[in-house]
């Protein structure tokens, strides 16, 4: 199993019946691959649906259904639209259950910085920073390091999404709580050990007695 | 409403207009006034769009033109040439939350002072504004957006302007034909009245002031 | 033709081609009988609806089609029916070209009093205040007097609806319009006399060399 | 969403509790659940609706039953039993203008920190209330409304809980389908998945936590 289908399986086991989920670009996309239609999760894409299906088949697509990168997307039944102002009044006023957002950096009080490296790449925020502001749960679903670098740091060098905290950070090493404010190791990835994740841990990582593995 | 033809509609904007553009990642863009905007050569536009589309599509075409000076978006990262004329400083960007992008319009077309948001509290986004406390809660005022004209494409408009809009290429059209001063509209279909029913209507008749008439045969 | 009459004729001359139009309660109703088809106002309904047409037939009525009294209306064709949250963003946002409100005092700079009589009739100021302080143009159509006391007052001892003054006052006797600031009188009613109109109107009235007639 | 009947729906609302309730002089206004609430004989509500409705019609059942001790609305003109309680002190009332009202709930539910309106700057409606300047010009901060229950009535509900409304028994139910904690709907039709198009839904189906099922046979 890759990086990816670890932390896209894991982040997957968060999710609760009924809960409206809205999964950013990237990892977060493969989330949806992982959750059965049991579960009735409703899916929202923030251009303006809830209830996003998957990519329809070839001569199916419609050019007014897409995701918010404009990628073709189906709907499935019981789907509703809706506009923009909507679309985050959903998000901003706490309708939202869980969002699943991609991650530069998230630092040792679990603040996330996830929209921009300065002088670099300055795409603009798009969604997220509503998203991280206003969604009752916030998951972040990122590999743990990146070129041998933490990207779970002492304090985030790069600009903060927003001052909230995330919930939970789940990497292809660990799963990451912050519940009382301190980066808590929750759980680690099958056959990797504690210390292997406190290696590439540059902030300050709270270990009880048993970290249990994660099930995925 | 008045009916009027394309390129009629575009002769009416000035150069150096501030206009908004409905649309998301070119779905539910108002294309064919987009092309006439680069066929006229308008030029000095300040575009509130939340995005830049892509090169060649939607409102992409009007930085493969150079016609933009300001930009007001949401995320740009999917046009490399946007992307580049902005940090070239040959257009002026302001990022905005895609959210309070949102709300800032829509306090532009309600007639409210302003937009009182948690987001963006606390980073970058934040600086400069003023922070209003709220019940011991920080919120950022977000001043209301309007523009002299509003460019909207609808799925279907009817005779006298009522318009509705298909799956996700509703997004930003219906707030933005409340908030500029011309509202300008082009539509997939343009239907009889009655077509489309009062409880399906989704920017009422009055606000639009012209609709582009389809080409016919 | 009895004084509301004269007052909803006047008003109705007020309406452009293609206005939206909010009308109150009273003798504001009245003015859509007097507004031509062709004229192709669209009247709005606060509760939630473009496009009121007259009381349906018996047996017509709809108990989900109604004003804002609660009263069965109808829709004509193209009407659109929306939130509550829109209606007054249509309101307060500068969309409704004319709205037509009745008044209790108006003074001499022109604020409007309509809502409430301290002690006395306390029932709420629903929509009025929203009306005056975002429609384009705000007509006051009203008595010129009430049991003899001038309802053009100096300064309103009622609680004004606005600190927006209105646009035009229109009367069973005059017409005053308040362009510069000050009340100034700009049309008579038919065979009323400049001097009838001083004697029963208390504010200070800026009268013109000559007043032309008003035409219904 | 959770189906449920009307008896057990009524049951979950505790004595005290703060209720909206949709509908307007009782048109849109979940007319069942009002009538359970007076056969329960749940008392002390703090009722945010728009209006007292009249004497035994829609809300206006709550104020014959003395059951309400706090009023949010904006028009009791029409229901004298709800002005006569209010002049004697037996219930507060907060009056507030109409689009303040709709704005409040809509910045309840949407995470705004309130409303920053004109609409009763320089009258009694701002005394107390925060002024904010915004380019000159004056605007009240009017606080956002949230409460532990809202009531809502819709035409159409299907199986997972979409909502849409019929003509103007619309108002205020949508933006109080997002502003309070627990949300519980009356439908005058329940239909399967689909009837309502996903372009036809007002209040999508997270919104609903609870739909009273209909009397069936």
């Amino acid at each position: 199993m890759d990086a990816q289908e670890i932390i896209a399986r894991r982040v997957a086991r968060e999710l609760r019946p009924g809960n409206l989920v809205n999964l950013g670009i990237g990892i977060p996309t493969l989330v949806a691959n992982y959750v059965s239609a049991d579960l009735k999760v409703f899916f929202q894409s923030e251009n303006g649906l809830i209830g996003t299906g998957p990519i329809p088949e070839q001569g199916l697509e419609h050019p007014l259904l897409t995701d918010a990168g404009g990628r073709p997307i189906s709907a499935l039944p019981g789907a509703s639209t809706f506009d923009s102002a909507m679309s985050f009044g959903l998000i901003r006023g706490g309708h939202v259950d869980v969002t699943v957002l991609g991650g530069l950096q998230v630092d040792g009080q679990g603040r996330l910085a996830n929209w921009m490296i300065p002088g670099k790449m300055v795409p603009g925020m798009g969604g997220a920073m509503d998203l991280v502001a206003g969604a009752k749960r916030v998951i972040v679903a990122m590999q743990h390091a990146a070129k041998g670098k933490s990207k779970i740091v002492v304090e985030c060098n790069l600009p903060v999404t927003s001052a909230r905290p995330v919930d939970l950070v789940v990497t292809d090493l660990a799963v990451i709580g912050f519940a009382d404010g301190k980066a808590t190791l929750l759980e680690t990835a099958p056959g990797v050990s504690v210390g292997e994740i406190m290696a590439v841990t540059d902030a300050e990582l709270v270990v009880r007695e048993s970290v249990p593995e994660m099930k995925i | 409403m008045t009916p009027i033809s394309l390129e009629e509609a575009v002769a009416m904007i000035p150069n150096g207009a501030s206009i908004m553009v409905g649309g998301f990642m070119g779905v539910g863009t108002p294309a064919r006034l987009l092309n006439e905007i680069v066929r006229q050569g308008k030029h000095e536009l300040t575009i509130i769009s939340n995005d830049a589309a892509t090169p060649g599509t939607g409102v992409g075409k009007l930085f493969d033109a150079a016609l933009v000076s300001r930009l007001i978006a949401t995320h740009i990262g999917l046009n490399p040439s946007a992307q580049k004329q902005m940090l070239a400083k040959q257009i002026t960007a302001d990022l905005v939350p895609q959210g309070t992008f949102a709300e800032r319009i829509r306090a532009g077309g309600c007639g409210l002072g302003g937009v009182l948001t948690p987001t963006g509290v606390g980073t970058l986004v934040a600086e400069g504004k003023r922070l209003v406390e709220v019940d011991g809660k920080s919120f950022l005022l977000e001043a209301a957006l309007r523009a002299q004209f509003a460019l909207v494409h609808a799925f279907l408009a009817d005779y006298l302007g009522n318009l509705s809009y298909a799956l996700t290429a509703r997004n930003f059209n219906p707030v933005m034909a409340m908030a500029a001063d011309t509202v300008i509209v082009t539509a997939e279909h343009i239907v009889p009245v009655g077509v489309i029913a009062p409880d399906h209507v989704m920017t009422p008749a009055p606000l639009v002031d012209y609709l582009v008439t389809n080409p016919s045969g």
